[in-house]
Parts: structure tokens; sequence; C-alpha cells
């Protein structure tokens, strides 16, 4: 655990400086630097950030769903808390997401919210976040709210695949074609590329620490609350 | 009816985590009568509740037997009759209505004449058009009756069962409690010695911790 | 249909359900008098002006999904609420339940969507539609959607406290691709003639009906039990 | 039991699958000018600005013309009543939204389209310019 937290927090300092400090030139010489992407400018550093947000933010929605079939399964109370510690960092990394992909659309689009499907699409995520946490904080007994909890998980993983290409028919969306997009080509310089999946890699191996902390305290204010009195 | 044998074994259950009973066994075969006994609160509904498969015990099984097979906890229903004030009926509809709308739903037809046979034996033939919600409450507990008997249930769980009944209402109750444990089971939870008394056995069931659980939120005694 | 059979225990469960609704009214008030209310808003606000056929097929589907909202969620509740709920689990099982229940809901809202159909129609003169086939089908197709999400959601919000606010809150976004797919499927009808024409709308709507079926078929067992 | 689940499971993966489809197959619905001219209502128009004709911000009235060509290649004149967006000049296509009366379309919003290439070697910056 030392060993993985020393790496990731290198890991990290790495990654943010590169994506800050590397310059950003017409003709590229050297390794570090990155290719100037005309309308981006600078603004392309927000790439190394937003995406690997918004991937971590689905990432919490599919964990959360994954332990929420579990409790139903196991109804472990181990498995809630492990559903609900994803859930509630996917929160934080959606809200995170939709504020950097707001600000990005504002210089790149031209206004803050324009109800592009991605937009929408992680707004909705956003409202099923809300709802998942409404709900839970509805119910007092314990079983019972990992149940519904799990339950509301489980429908909402089911009708937002739906959004997701349904919304593009409504609007037409203005959002770059993913990067990790069905047709595998990658189209991005190899610098900027090597930073941006190191930073890929190094938010989702922060998700992944926070969650495991997050859990850790869950349980242990768990475990207060059986025994507390 | 078809002869039935329970057994509970290691019967936990926790609300919010907090113990309300721990390690409840005990073991009924036809004939065989239980009381449950035990203050305000202590969780006498809420053990009839997981033996009648209605709340999932936090550890511990609860096992039906009929004639050796065992059921499987969702069908466990079909051989269990219960009367307790938790258990409402359905007011908008008539004595007659409620027993044939049931009966339809647990998907069994019986005959009107049936139906009357079961409101004669709690007394409420003449009562039978009348829609549940002009009942006084001794009539609804009687109504219980009659629902609880339709199916001649192996297993009988009576929770308060003189709950709102007159003289006649009680005498009631315990000709069908001697007929029940003539081939099935009874189990009655209860504060009064009567009903204690009249069954074979009683447990008595308290917190495992000093200073008794707050009931959880709409339960019975 | 045998006895105790699946189908024909979920027919018991409708006519229970029916039943009582014919006799309590308590959805029917409910929604007959939002649908008065709503309707004279619109109205009024509208006056003479012309509207857009977006606004329309939008606004028609607006008044669909708050009925719904306001009255499928009650099968559930007032069962939790009156306590007869226990009455069912000694009973029968969760599927016949939640089936009985489902066609319940169903056929409740596809009446009101028809009656609320007709009355827009008769108030709003610029509700004119090209192809009234295509109306129809994205009508049926999309009270059925709705009235599934509601009535899983509606199971859910039965068990929890703080129902009333917390019951748009769950459904939106679960609903929200429906509805924007029904509504597309709205404006077709009011714009383009053949019943084909929004073909694609009606393969969205029927594979969002299967799937949340296929889910709430899955978790309502969980929330039956407890 | 489990066969249910399975079952379950797979009619929700078909529907997913059968619901993508039929996205897939459509593509994104624009209009044109074309039914922008005939229709009268707010619409949206996808197309590139065309460089070589007369492009320009008048100040004092701050309104911004150019002149677009839509997917179908028909070529319209725009009014923008508003400053000339960011990135005006260097986006892959550019999006109005508004009505089309008397021979221009009033756009009141306009929206670019970031690039969604990032290799900016010197092939794509001309494209692009």
């Amino acid at each position: 655990m030392k060993v993985f937290q020393a790496i990731l927090g290198f890991w990290l300092t790495a990654v943010i400086l590169c994506a800050f400090l590397f310059p950003i030139v017409p003709e590229i010489t050297r390794w570090y630097e990155f290719p100037v992407i005309p309308g981006l400018e600078q603004k392309a550093r927000i790439l190394f950030f937003h995406v690997p947000l918004a991937w971590t933010s689905v990432v919490g929605f599919v964990v959360s769903v994954i332990f929420a079939i579990r409790y139903l399964r196991t109804k472990k109370l181990d498995d809630d808390i492990r559903s609900s510690s994803a859930a509630g960092l996917g929160l934080l990394f959606c809200a995170l997401t939709t504020i950097t992909g707001s600000i990005w659309a504002k210089f790149s689009w031209g206004s803050f919210w324009n109800w592009d499907p991605r937009e929408t699409s992680i707004f909705v995520l956003l409202l099923i976040y809300g709802a998942y946490f409404a709900l839970r904080s509805s119910v007092q007994e314990d079983d019972k709210k990992a149940t519904l909890a799990a339950v509301y998980a489980i429908i909402a993983g089911v009708t937002m695949p739906f959004l997701m290409f349904v919304m593009p028919r409504i609007i037409a969306s203005l959002h770059p074609d993913p990067i990790i997009n069905t047709q595998g080509k990658v189209s991005m310089n190899g610098t900027m590329l090597t930073v941006f999946l190191s930073s890929l890699a190094g938010f989702t191996g922060l998700y992944f620490w926070i969650y495991s902390l997050t859990v850790r305290l869950a349980r242990l204010e768990f475990k207060r609350s059986s025994e507390g009195e | 009816m078809t002869l039935v044998q329970l057994t509970a074994s290691g019967l936990r259950k926790d609300f919010n985590r907090r113990p309300v009973f721990s390690d409840i066994s005990f073991q009924l075969r036809p004939g065989q009568t239980l009381a449950v006994a035990g203050r305000n609160g202590s969780g006498k509904s809420t053990l009839l509740k997981i033996v009648a498969s209605l709340l999932s015990p936090t550890a511990g099984t609860v096992t039906l037997t009929v004639g050796g097979n065992e059921v499987p906890a969702r069908w466990m229903f079909r051989h269990i009759g219960m009367v307790a004030p938790y258990l409402h009926l359905y007011e908008e509809f008539t004595a007659l209505e409620n027993l044939s709308l049931i009966d339809r739903i647990r998907g069994a037809a019986h005959t009107a004449a049936e139906y009357e046979k079961l409101l004669a034996m709690v007394s409420l033939e003449r009562r039978k058009h009348d829609v549940v919600r002009t009942f006084s409450s001794g009539m609804k507990q009687r109504l219980k009756y009659a629902l609880a008997w339709m199916e001649r249930p192996g297993l009988l769980l009576l929770d308060e069962p003189r709950t709102n009944l007159d003289a006649d209402g009680i005498s009631m109750v315990r000709s069908l409690f001697e007929e029940q444990r003539r081939d099935g089971i009874v189990i009655v939870a209860t504060n009064e010695e009567d009903d204690a008394v009249m069954c074979d056995d009683t447990i008595e069931i308290s917190a495992p911790r000093r200073g008794g659980m707050p009931p959880p939120a709409g339960e019975g005694s | 249909m045998k006895k105790g059979g699946f189908l024909g225990v979920t027919a018991a469960v409708f006519r229970k359900d029916t039943s009582s609704e014919i006799r309590t009214r308590y959805a029917l008030n409910a929604l007959f008098l939002f649908t008065v209310t709503t309707l004279s808003i619109i109205l009024f606000s509208f006056q003479s002006s012309t509207v857009p056929v977006q606004v329309h097929a939008g606004l028609l589907w607006v008044l669909i999904f708050f009925a719904a909202m306001s009255g499928l969620s009650r099968t559930f509740i007032t069962e939790e609420d009156r306590g007869t709920i226990l009455l069912l689990k000694l009973s029968t099982i969760s599927t016949p339940v939640y089936y009985g229940k489902l066609l319940f809901n169903v056929l409740l809202l596809i009446a009101l969507t028809a009656i609320l159909t007709v009355l827009y129609a008769m108030v709003l003169p610029g509700f004119i539609v090209l192809s009234v086939p295509t109306l129809c089908i994205s009508l049926f197709l999309g009270t059925v959607g709705l009235a599934s999400a509601s009535t899983i959601i509606g199971a859910l919000i039965a068990k929890a406290n703080a129902r009333g606010t917390l019951y748009p809150v769950l459904s939106f976004p679960i609903v929200l691709p429906l509805l924007l797919t029904v509504i597309r499927a709205t404006t077709i009808a009011m714009e383009q003639e053949g019943w084909d024409a929004a073909m694609d709308e009606y393969r969205v709507l029927i594979s969002y009906i299967l799937a949340i079926n296929a889910a709430s078929y899955l978790v309502f067992e969980y929330i039956w039990k407890d | 039991m489990n066969v249910k689940i399975i079952l379950a499971v797979v009619v929700i993966i078909a529907a997913m699958w059968f619901g993508y489809e039929s996205f897939v197959e459509t593509n994104v619905e624009y209009s044109n000018f074309g039914t922008a001219e005939s229709v009268q209502k707010k619409v949206q128009v996808k197309g590139t600005w065309v460089q070589e004709r007369e492009t320009k911000f008048d100040a004092d009235r701050s309104v911004f013309t150019f002149y677009m060509v839509d997917e179908d290649g028909r070529l319209e004149h725009v009014v923008f009543d508003g400053a000339k967006p960011n990135n005006f000049e260097i986006a892959d296509a550019i999006v109005v939204k508004g009505k089309y009366h008397d021979g221009s379309f009033y756009a009141e919003d306009i929206l670019t389209k970031c690039p969604s290439k990032y290799e900016g070697t010197s092939e794509t910056v001309q494209k692009t310019l």
C-alpha cells in the first residue's frame, strides 16, 4: 500500500508537470513538445484532466452497479459499503467533469451550457447519483437502505445507455469524437498521447486509492456505530 | 390440510446492527403449540414475521417441511395462516369480497358455501355484504381469523390473538386453537398469561443487551 | 388458466386493484383534477398564439409524465400505507403482484393518455397531426414504457420516506431517454405522413420497454422481501 | 432461478443492442438551408465557413456577417447579432441556430465544433484553416 501510494504520488505529479509545462510549439523538434492544435492552443491542456475525470466518473458508476448486484446476492452490508463508496466518489468526479467540461465548452463552443448530448448525458449521470443518495437518506434501516439503493442503481444502469444513444439524435454533438473511439484510430500526437494515457492511468489509480480509503473509513464508521452506546 | 414441521435454529435479528434478539431455536411438530412471551419491544412480532418468512433473519434459518420435503421460503405462505394487529384488510371491500379476492390471489377457489361457512364461524354472516371500513375493530379481528383459517394452514401464527375481541370472540379463538392443535402447529405471541398457559411450551425472548431495544417503527409489540 | 397458475394470480391481483380503484378512486380523482387544471392553464397561457409543433409534442408528454407521476405510484404506496402489503405477502409470491400492478398501471395510463390527447387536440387547435397511426403507436409505446418505469419506481418509493419529493427525483433520469424519444416520435406524427416515418423511434421505445421490464423482473423480488 | 436471471440479462442486452442498432443506422439530424427556408422556424444548420466570400464585423451595430455552405452544398449569407465567436476561423464545422428570411439566415447562436484531432501535423492545420 505504501509503495503504491508513493508510486501514485510520483506518477500524478509527473503527469501534472508534463501536462502544464511541456511547451506547445508549431513545429515539433524535441520529444517533450506538444503540437499546436488549431483553436485550442493552451486550452488543449484541459484534455489531460477533463477526459480522465469523465472516465473515472463512469468507472465509479460501473463499480457501484457491480457491488449493488453483489449486495442483492450476498446481502452482506460490506458490499453496500463498497457500492455506496464507489457512487460517492463517482458523484465527486462527475461534478468535476461537468465543471471542467463546461469551462472547456465556454472557450471552444462559445457557451457554458448548450445541452450538447455529452453535456446532457453527464448531467443525467449527475442526477442519477443525486437521486441515489436522496433515496439512501430517506431510508433509516440499513438493510432496506442498501437494498433499495442497489435496486435503483441497477435500474439506472439499465436505462443510462439508452440516453447515450438517444441523445445524439435529438441534438447534434459538437463534442469531439471520443479519444478511444470505435474505429480504433487514435488521432493524437505521440507525446500528447503518452501524457494523456499516463493521466488516464494515474486518475484511475487515484480513483481506486481514494476508493479504498473511503471504503476503509466507511467500514470503521460502520463498526463504531454497531458497537456504539 | 397438510402436516407440517417447523424448525427454527439460531435465529437472530438486528435492526441497524443492534440486536433485537439472538439465538432462538425451536422445533415444532404437528400437534405442538408454542407461546412467545416477552416485554413490549422485545421482538415477539419480529420473530413471528421471520417465522412467516415476511422478514429475513440476520442469522439463522427457518425450515418448514411438508411431508418430509422442505418448502422454499418464498412458497411458505401457502402453509401459513396469520392473525396480527399490523396485518390489515382491504377496507373498501366487503367481508365476502375480502375473502374471495384474497382467495383468488392465493390461487385457490373456494365455493360460496365455504365462504359462508367461514363467515358463520366468526359470526359475521349477517354483515358479509358490508364494507370492512364500517366494521368495529373486533369485527375486523374476526374477519382476519376467517382469512387465516380459509386454507386450513398447517402453521397458525397468532400475534396478540385476543386483541379487540369480546368474550364470544375469545371463545371462538379458543376453539380454533384447539381445532388447530389436533394436527397442526400454533405459535402465539402474547403478553397475556392466559394465552401462554394454553400452549405446550413457552419461549421468553429478551434483547441480548441491557436496556431493551426500542421497537422498530411500525411494529406491534 | 389453471388454479394458482401465474396468469390466474396476476389476473386476480389486477382485478383486486381495479375494483379497489373503482371503489376508492384514489388515483382517478387525482388524475382527473390534474388533467383539468393543467389543461386549462395551458389554454389560458396560449390563448390564440400559434405554437411550434415540437412545443405541442413536448407539452403533451409533459402532461402525461406528470399525470403518470401523480397517479401511478399509488398502487404500491396504498398497500404499504394501509398495511395490506402483508396480506398480499401472505397470499402470493412477488412476480404476479408485480405484473398485476404493472398491467393495472399500463391500462390506467393508456386510458388517461387517450383522454388527455383527445382533450388536448380539442382545446388546442394548433395540434394538427398528419399521421394518426404514428401518433397512436407512439402514444401507445410511450405510455407502456412510462407505466413500466413508474411501476418499479413506485415499488421502490413505497418503501422510503419523503415520497412526494423523491418520486420525480428518482424517475426523471430513468424516463428521460424514453421521453426524448417519444417526443420525437410525436413530432414526426405531426409533421410527416405514413405510420413508419418514426420507425427508429419505435425501435428505441420497444427496446427500452423490454430492457426496463426485464430489469424490474429481476429486482422486484428484492424489494418485495423485507 | 439462474436460468431466469440469464434469460432476463439476455433480454436486457438484446434490447440495448436493438435500440443501439437503430441509432447507428440513422444519421444525426440537421436541417439544411433548404428546409430552413421553407419551415419558418428555428433550426440548426451545420456547415463550413466560406473564407473566399466577404466576412466582416460591423462594430457599430455589433453584427457579424459571413457566408456559409451547408452539408448539401448550398451557400447562404449568415447574419449574427454579436461578435465573431472564438475559434471561428479554425473550426472543423460551424453550427448556426436561427431562422431564415429575406435571403439571409439570421443566427441567434453560433457554435464552433472543435477539432477532434490532436495531431497538429501541418496537414491537419492546412485542412482546418
